[in-house]
């Protein structure tokens, strides 16, 4: 294990993708350089995935100082809640070149850009640095969503961007201010997180900021009712950049808000938690329910990704241990499963020229493989024991119980929801009559079939046997707690307080 | 004190001059005013122990510059009913006036917060050719580089601009 | 004293900004333009004598060379105005309008 | 003290991994060379017959042991551990769930080998097994997990393998609406019974969340907790094992092939519900008035189901309506806190039922496909060893001494009677004597009186021996599993005793009271029905009241009109008005803003030079008028 190994994870995808872009690359060249460097990409993110420590703090730590008269620096480190994401990322994006064969040399360019950015993101230990990957991140989807998007793209990419730029700018003033307020206390510049903690913030200037961080990333998961870019631009999109903005891209919001939020903005946390806490159970509603009228199954999907992204979001909320590691746990779980399926779509779309599922039907019949592996995926994502979907969820509701009554209530609505179109869309798509379109349908490639395997495995290992995914991430987890104990510990009794029970330990 | 009276003949000439220069309404005769408003600057300059800009003053600027556009005014033989009708001439420099009074009293505030010494001659060299010329070639070299392309530049222009034939009309 | 110096070029200054934005006639607005050029000479000169430094003297050269510059091309460009409009009149200039 | 047993993490194994190898098997083959039927016959039979094989061994491993201790656990790997929250993937043999592990194995193994011929023929042959394989593993999953997360893995597990088998017939919608249908609805109470759990967790979890400890700590319990506990989980046990509300499901299930009607609808997972209040008796003991819910809504749903099933016309739907009817015996035992006549019931139940609809899947077969019991009739004489066990399984149904039924469906009543349970009782009573009535209308319209559809009765003939002896075996079962709790000796209630938190009361007065009373209703019952049915009758048009109930009240309509329409009108409402008129105006707001100001500014650019000068005179002024403040 070499010492630069973050940056060069960050670093060799986006050269690439870049190299890519100057380089008059034929498609061939540039599909299979992308499939060399995320495979390149994954090696190195395994070694450090058994690498790593699980002590709980930053490992791999780089510390270069940049704008020292800023107290800006370029560092880099992981942790047990940004390792899975950043395995996420690494290990889910190589299938994109093997399934996807046919695309320009820029989807495969951008793809790889975006990757680097978002790792880069996910690593970053310092805010400045963490604000200029989050906003590299955005530019390859805005190209991979303008250019090579669906017919309505155009309107679905101004969308994104409009409302990715507005929290961005909102981002940027409540960091601002940060640091402004850092040197006010401790006299010296300092864009650090961990020394962002130190910081106490109070008054109604706070408060805005908390919401400028907060806007920013309930943009980005997408948190109700910030949403409405969402169905456009997932449909819209190519697979690819569905794929990335579903499986990753959300998911650094979440991570934002467990980076930035939780340990900087303690106090504004615990007073507006329940408010967050409602936003996301609602979106899950809103989204679930509106999933069931969807015609397109792309759309649909979209909206099954919005509503779980508003459990995953209400696990960062509810402030205990169980909801915050389910949370995370379920981030992986929600990309190996939502995401794949993307994928599926992307691949369904190639072969029957439709997404519409009142066209298609009888696919069980035709392509038992891909049924089969649709089907895991799906059961994954409606959250079944026995696959990763279900231990996430099943701590975020523990964990909302405790937090409050109501919201545990209504999060649990999640098993229901979830099942409703789920099972509405596999009886239409893939049960009943062989319909013309699907009539020659081709099952899965040996190539593809083999892609998806390890994915289909993880989906049913991380159901199965948790436990060493989950022993990385609880001392991360449970670091976060133990900080800041006296403000966390305060707020969940008086939620509980307000529906009329209390479960404190005896 | 005779270099008071210098001072207040050239001010009032000065300021006589640019009034005349916004208020004629054929450019012949603003040009004129103007003249007379450059010629007065010329001995401010002097007052001022500037020997060499007094006499570039006079030299390019009232000599060069205004004859060039003494010519071009000339050359375009301009009539009455080639001017612009300006109805409104007088409402609009009121107008005019109001609107840059704030600006007259900030700077006439920034001035008047500017320490006050007296602006006797100097003797020596100062403002001499030769020292200006020191500076100049010391310590602005670049720059005075720079403005001879400049003026390179311009001078292609003009020739671009002013050789075209009309487009038929 | 200095400050009388440095209120005429004040006096210049806005004059010349008034001929700028009132009068709507071509020469006259660039000769406007070449007072509010000449006002900042002036004060280049009165501060040159305060500090008993030469570089405003050199500056006020630069301004006149650029002013000489400036004359050239806007010359040619009157000579153009008139040849296609036959006007000498601001308006005429309105192809900014969007 | 524990004994630690690693075989008991084997008993589900072998089922699964035969599902993983049939279902890969399957998968890769059946759209190229299908193999051939009895090879997947076979492997299918060894995962069920090798778990009965280990189930008998941990019997006699139990039996072994002093009654106080007789338990064994396996703890197979830590799960997952996060905080407080400590759960192992462990197995808790103990009597109640050795006694479920014995007779969900042997029924599981026999209806194995019965589907070898019912399903002899079908295109998916594969497939079938490997649902029914991962059915059976999930279930003794279900009944060995030694706490609730673990029996939840098993209680998901056969709501999938229930939703997928269902659905099996998978070309006809309404097959797959009717998977559809009871995933939801058993979704629905998985619900209520994550919620359970997570009230459970925090009240006393923390300990330990196993069935061991949470006995050991219950007693810390507020009272309105443990009521919220209780009642939550049994809303998931009312969607798995049909109960009022959720029974909606139940009946639809029968979609699916029979034989999957016999052991997942009738014998096995519906009962998982009885199983898992009797599992959680130390905490339905604790709050007196779960236990009264849960007796009233079984009775109740025991009435209703029994007033469906008098007027079906499907021989299934009959069954099926029978079983939602004996599940609220169950029920109704469980909940006056007579967990071993529960359970006891469900054991008996198990055997007669399956029996049951094994015996009208042999018909069904014979019949090619035919389920209306008006198209049959005098079927006694073509098809004599299915005619003789059917009637067996009928008489243990409807309570008729000596047979498994009559003991159990007793044992429930007189214990809703010791208990002052007055009401329960007298439903109970009146249920039974509907229960003989319908049991053996269907009884009498099959195989009595003359045939009706002449063509579809020449054809039939008795079935292959591979589904008869099945049959045989399970009626034998039906005739004697009840001597095993035989009034008095209670064999099964002793054995069943360390498991549970239950009383036993005795008053021979009272037994004698209901005992006399079960046979009663029987008698009348049946009385009634062969004054019916007995000498063949025709299809009857049912009117008034009896239309009401062919029509099930209309339950599903009302459900349908107030749940499911309303869900998708919102779910309309949201994506055709909400979504772009509300949540989405930020957006277009901005949009519009932009646009407004644009053309505001549009009219300040009017393109003539001197105005912008004027423009940049302005701002100097503004800027100036605000610098002057800073200066004297």
């Amino acid at each position: 294990m070499f010492e630069h190994v973050l940056s060069v994870i960050i670093f060799l995808p986006i050269l690439a993708g870049l190299l890519l872009l100057a380089s008059p690359a034929s498609r061939m060249v540039a599909r299979s350089t992308g499939l060399v460097i995320s495979l390149a990409t994954l090696v190195l993110s395994l070694d450090l995935y058994f690498g790593f420590k699980s002590t709980g703090q930053l490992e791999f730590v780089e510390y270069i100082p940049w704008i020292k008269s800023l107290g800006i620096s370029y560092h880099l480190g992981i942790d047990g809640i940004s390792l899975f994401i950043l395995m996420a990322a690494s290990v889910l994006l190589p299938m994109v070149y093997l399934v996807f064969r046919t695309q320009e040399k820029g989807y495969y360019a951008n793809l790889l850009i975006v990757q680097g950015a978002m790792t880069g993101a996910v690593c970053a230990a310092d805010m400045v640095l963490f604000y200029i990957f989050w906003e590299i991140m955005l530019l390859p989807v805005f190209f991979m969503l303008g250019l090579y998007g669906g017919p309505k793209r155009l309107p679905a990419t101004l969308k994104i961007t409009l409302y990715t730029i507005a929290g961005s700018l909102l981002m940027l003033a409540a960091l601002i201010y940060l640091g402004v307020s850092y040197h006010g206390q401790f006299n010296e510049w300092n864009f650090s997180m961990s020394e962002m903690a130190r910081l106490n913030l109070t008054g109604r200037v706070a408060a805005v900021a908390f919401f400028g961080f907060m806007i920013a990333f309930a943009i980005k998961i997408p948190l109700f009712p910030f949403h409405t870019w969402l169905p456009d631009a997932y449909t819209e999109a190519p697979t690819a950049a569905t794929f990335v903005l579903s499986a990753i891209m959300a998911k650094i919001g979440v991570y934002g808000v467990i980076r930035f939020v939780v340990p900087v903005f303690d106090e504004q946390f615990a007073r507006f938690a329940i408010l967050l806490a409602y936003s996301g159970v609602i979106g899950m509603l809103y989204c679930g329910i509106a999933a069931i009228t969807q015609k397109d199954i792309k759309r649909m999907l979209a909206f099954s990704s919005a509503s779980h992204m508003g459990v995953i979001a209400l696990g960062v909320f509810c402030m205990n241990v169980q909801a915050l590691t389910g949370s995370i746990y379920q981030i992986v779980a929600h990309a190996t499963s939502t995401g794949v399926l993307f994928l599926f779509v992307g691949l369904l779309e190639e072969r029957s020229k439709t997404r519409t599922i009142e066209d298609l039907g009888g696919l069980a019949a035709k392509a038992p493989v891909f049924a089969m592996y649709f089907g895991i995926a799906m059961l994954a994502s409606v959250g079944l024991p026995g696959t990763s979907g279900f231990i996430g969820e099943f701590m975020i509701i523990l964990g909302a119980i405790k937090f409050n009554v109501v919201i545990g209530v209504l999060a649990g609505t999640t098993l229901i929801v979830g099942v409703c179109y789920m099972l509405w869309m596999f009886q239409r798509v893939f049960y009943e009559k062989t319909s013309a379109t699907s009539e020659n349908f081709k099952d899965l490639t040996l190539v593809e079939g083999l892609t998806f395997l390890p994915v289909i495995l993880l989906i049913i290992i991380m159901g199965i046997y948790p436990h060493p995914f989950l022993s990385k991430i609880t001392p991360s987890t449970a670091m976060q707690f133990e900080q800041k104990t006296p403000v966390v510990a305060q707020a969940p009794v008086s939620n509980a307080q307000i529906s009329g029970l209390t479960f404190e330990q005896k | 004190m005779l270099v008071n009276v210098l001072f207040y003949g050239f001010a009032v000439l000065a300021v006589l001059g640019a009034v005349g220069l916004i208020l004629f309404r054929h450019p012949m005769n603003g040009a004129m005013s103007f003249i007379v408003t450059l010629i007065s600057l010329a001995g401010l300059y002097a007052l001022l122990s500037a020997k060499l800009i007094f006499a570039l003053q006079l030299i390019v600027y009232a000599g060069a510059i205004m004859s060039l556009i003494v010519f071009i005014i000339m050359f375009l033989n301009i009539q009455a009913e080639d001017l612009p009708r300006e109805e409104m001439k007088l409402v609009n420099i009121l107008v005019g006036v109001v609107l840059v009074s704030p600006v007259a009293l900030f700077l006439g505030k920034i001035v008047n917060s500017l320490p006050n010494i007296t602006a006797d001659l100097v003797g020596n060299d100062f403002g001499g050719v030769k020292p200006v010329g020191l500076v100049l070639y010391r310590d602005w070299l670049v720059p005075f580089e720079i403005v001879s392309i400049l003026l390179l530049v311009s001078l292609v222009g003009a020739v671009v601009l002013a050789g075209k034939r009309g487009t038929g009309k | 004293m200095i400050h009388n110096y440095l209120f005429l070029s004040s006096i210049l200054f806005c004059l010349g900004t008034v001929g700028v934005i009132s009068r709507r006639n071509v020469f006259t607005v660039f000769m406007s333009i070449e007072l509010m050029l000449n006002a900042a000479n002036l004060a280049f000169i009165a501060f040159s004598r305060v500090h008993e430094s030469m570089d405003g003297h050199v500056l006020a050269m630069m301004v006149m060379a650029v002013a000489a510059a400036e004359a050239a091309l806007a010359l040619a460009v009157v000579i153009l105005l008139h040849k296609h409009k036959g006007k000498l009149d601001t308006n005429v200039f309105s192809l900014l309008k969007g | 003290m524990e004994q630690s047993a690693t075989y008991l993490g084997m008993i589900p194994l072998f089922p699964l991994l035969g599902a993983v190898v049939i279902g890969l098997l399957h998968v890769f083959t059946c759209n190229r060379k299908r193999l051939p039927e009895k090879f997947y016959g076979l492997l299918a039979c060894v995962g069920p017959v090798l778990s009965f094989v280990l189930a008998l061994k941990v019997f006699l491993a139990l039996k072994a042991l002093p009654p106080e201790s007789r338990f064994l656990t396996h703890n197979a790997f830590t799960w997952f551990s996060v905080g407080d929250l400590h759960i192992n993937m462990g197995f808790l043999a103990d009597p109640l769930s050795c006694l479920m592990l014995l007779f969900v194995t042997l029924i599981g193994t026999l209806i194995h080998v019965y589907s070898i011929g019912y399903m002899g023929g079908d295109k998916n042959y594969g497939k079938f097994f490997a649902y029914m394989n991962l059915f059976l593993g999930s279930m003794l999953v279900l009944v060995l997990g030694d706490g609730p997360v673990v029996m939840f893995v098993g209680w998901e597990g056969v709501g999938l393998c229930s939703y997928l088998l269902i659905s099996y017939y998978s070309e006809d919608r309404d097959n797959v609406l009717a998977g559809n249908k009871a995933f939801i609805v058993n979704r629905i109470g998985d619900l209520g019974f994550v919620l359970g759990m997570a009230f459970l967790f925090w009240a006393v979890g923390a300990q330990g969340f196993d069935y061991l400890s949470l006995k050991a700590n219950v007693h810390m319990m507020e009272p309105a907790i443990a009521l919220t506990v209780c009642l939550l989980l049994f809303v998931g046990a009312t969607g798995k094992s049909a109960q009022i509300p959720l029974y909606v499901w139940l009946p639809d299930a029968m979609a699916g092939p029979t034989p999957v009607s016999a052991l997942i609808h009738a014998a096995t997972m519906v009962t998982a519900g009885v199983y898992m209040v009797a599992r959680f008796s130390f905490l339905y003991a604790h709050v007196e008035l779960a236990g009264t819910i849960v007796a009233w809504v079984g009775i109740l749903t025991a009435l209703l189901a029994a007033i469906f099933g008098m007027f079906q016309n499907d021989i299934k739907k009959i069954l099926a309506y029978s079983t939602v009817s004996q599940l609220g015996y169950m029920f109704a035992g469980v909940g006056v806190a007579a967990y071993s006549a529960g359970i006891f019931h469900v054991f008996t139940h198990a055997f007669f039922k399956a029996l049951l609809f094994l015996g009208a899947g042999s018909v069904i077969y014979a019949l090619h496909h035919e389920q209306n019991i008006w198209k049959m009739g005098g079927l006694k004489a073509k098809m004599p060893k299915t005619y003789l066990t059917m009637v067996i399984g009928a008489l243990a149904l409807a309570g008729c001494p000596p047979f498994s039924g009559f003991f159990s469906k007793d044992e429930i009543l007189y214990s809703a009677l010791a208990t002052g349970h007055w009401g329960i009782w007298l439903i109970g009573v009146l249920v039974a004597g509907m229960t003989a009535y319908y049991t053996f209308r269907m009884i009498f319209v099959v195989f009595h009186g003359q045939p009706r559809d002449h063509h579809a009765y020449d054809h039939a003939q008795e079935s292959p021996a591979v589904m008869t002896v099945p049959l045989i075996i399970l009626a034998v079962g039906a005739v004697f599993a009840g001597f095993l709790n035989f009034p008095g000796v209670l064999t099964i209630s002793h054995w069943l005793e360390p498991s549970l938190t239950e009383h036993h009361h005795s008053s021979a007065l009272l037994q004698v009271i209901a005992i006399v009373t079960s046979i009663a209703a029987f008698a009348v019952g049946l009385k009634i029905a062969y004054g019916k049915f007995g000498q063949g009758a025709q299809e009857p048009a049912f009117k008034g009241f009896a239309d009401f109930a062919y029509n099930k009240f209309y339950v599903d309509e009302l459900y349908n009109a107030v749940f499911v329409q309303p869900y998708k009108a919102i779910g309309t409402a949201i994506w055709k008005s909400i979504e772009p008129n509300v949540t989405d105006s930020p957006v277009k707001g901005a949009a519009r803003l932009y646009m407004v100001l644009g053309t505001a500014f549009k009219a300040l650019q009017v393109g003539y030079v001197r105005v912008y000068a004027i423009y940049m005179v302005v701002g100097l002024s503004l800027m100036s008028l605000f610098l002057s403040q800073s200066l004297n």
